[in-house]
């Protein structure tokens, strides 16, 4: 299945309505910072996401701009962590 | 590794009392148990804070903390580590989390305790809202030292074993 | 100065569970409690332990404690500590000593615990004496480490309060 | 009373054979080193006195060589403590 399983966590989850949604794979979007890139371009309370703290998992591991994304990976945006 | 590891993210409370005896029960190889019990505080920037929500990342959260764990493994000769961390809502005066980690001597027992700690509170998907007495609600900023004291670990050698 | 100071030298032992209420009951500006608890092992230079007898200098165990629980309380905002240490007869797996360090924050708690046991283990008349399953006796050497893990505080600013 | 309690422990009690004796202050004797030398000229077990890593307490502080000690003190005599 092309999808993603989007993941949104704290005041993102919050701002966006939703704790989760699924996402066909945009053609060209094989990265995560082109993922947020096009997240952003939605417009409204996804300009959250152009939040440079906002932080991004993948599959569960931190990841960076450039970590790849793939059909059927669980990407999360979040916060930073206040646990502990 | 930690010969004895215990991770558990949990609403329920913990009791200190029957963790150490879970961590040390038949054990006569430890020396030393260092420990870190974090509570909810009754004020937060001045306001009155009424209760806490404890949200997380639940499949991401079991891999950091058992990483976190695995780590200190490698860094110190431990022979136990118990971590558990609470979500959900919490008031003032209940307990967060709580570390310990067992060692034959106490320099192992501390650092570790330390360590695990300062990792919990940057590399584990927790995050806290604060609701305040006077009605209004926050969500909790990351704090800048938080990430110096986890980062600086970077810069320790792990101990000679 | 600790809110909450008590400091304890008994044969009989401590319960972890029991001193952590006592410390932080009523309390809900405590947001951190770092611990240690230091205990019996079973072998000793590689020889097996059968026992362990805790002798003391009472009169100067008590000025001890409380200058090095001022120390702390002058080096970090705490707001309660609690120090227990046994005397007498112990076999494996007894607790021998146990630290409480209560504050807002964990830099502090945990600070204070491993201060107040470096220089428990270095500046409080105590001395061990250790009983092997060969029928053995020994005195416990005093360990340069300790020396040096106490000495070392002294290099250390005490931290912004 | 011109008497110094002095008091021994863990294995300079064993050797001494005893936790704690009464002195006359002898004549001339006004430091901790100058007691330690008078003890460790009565020779026999007292020799044990002569070892370096002892420590000397003075009513139940640290002390050094140079600490005075006067009729009425507790000194003590120990090895280098072991709690903890």
């Amino acid at each position: 299945m092309a999808e993603l399983h989007v993941l949104y966590f704290a005041w993102l989850r919050e701002r966006l309505g939703r704790a989760e949604e699924a996402l066909a794979l945009p053609a060209g979007v094989t990265t995560v910072a082109a993922l947020r890139q096009h997240l952003i371009a939605r417009g409204d309370a996804y300009a959250a996401l152009a939040e440079p703290t906002v932080r991004v998992a993948v599959n569960q591991a931190m990841a960076g701009p450039a970590t790849r994304v793939a059909p059927g990976d669980e990407i999360a945006f979040f916060p930073p962590v206040t646990g502990g | 590794m930690a010969e004895r590891a215990r991770v558990a993210v949990q609403t329920a409370p913990f009791d200190v009392a029957v963790e150490l005896a879970a961590l040390t029960a038949g054990r006569h190889d430890i020396g030393a148990i260092g420990s870190f019990v974090g509570t909810v505080r009754d004020s937060a920037g001045g306001r009155r804070l009424a209760a806490m929500v404890l949200e997380h990342y639940p499949a991401m959260t079991e891999r950091a903390l058992a990483g976190i764990v695995a780590q200190a493994g490698q860094r110190w000769p431990l022979l136990g580590v118990t971590v558990i961390h609470r979500v959900g809502r919490l008031v003032p005066g209940d307990g967060i989390v709580l570390v310990l980690a067992a060692s034959a001597h106490r320099a192992a027992a501390l650092g570790a305790t330390g360590f695990l700690i300062d990792w919990l509170k940057t590399g584990a998907p927790f995050w806290k809202q604060e609701y305040f007495v006077d009605g209004t609600s926050a969500w909790v900023a990351a704090r800048a030292e938080d990430d110096a004291a986890a980062a600086a670990w970077a810069t320790v050698p792990p101990p000679a074993r």
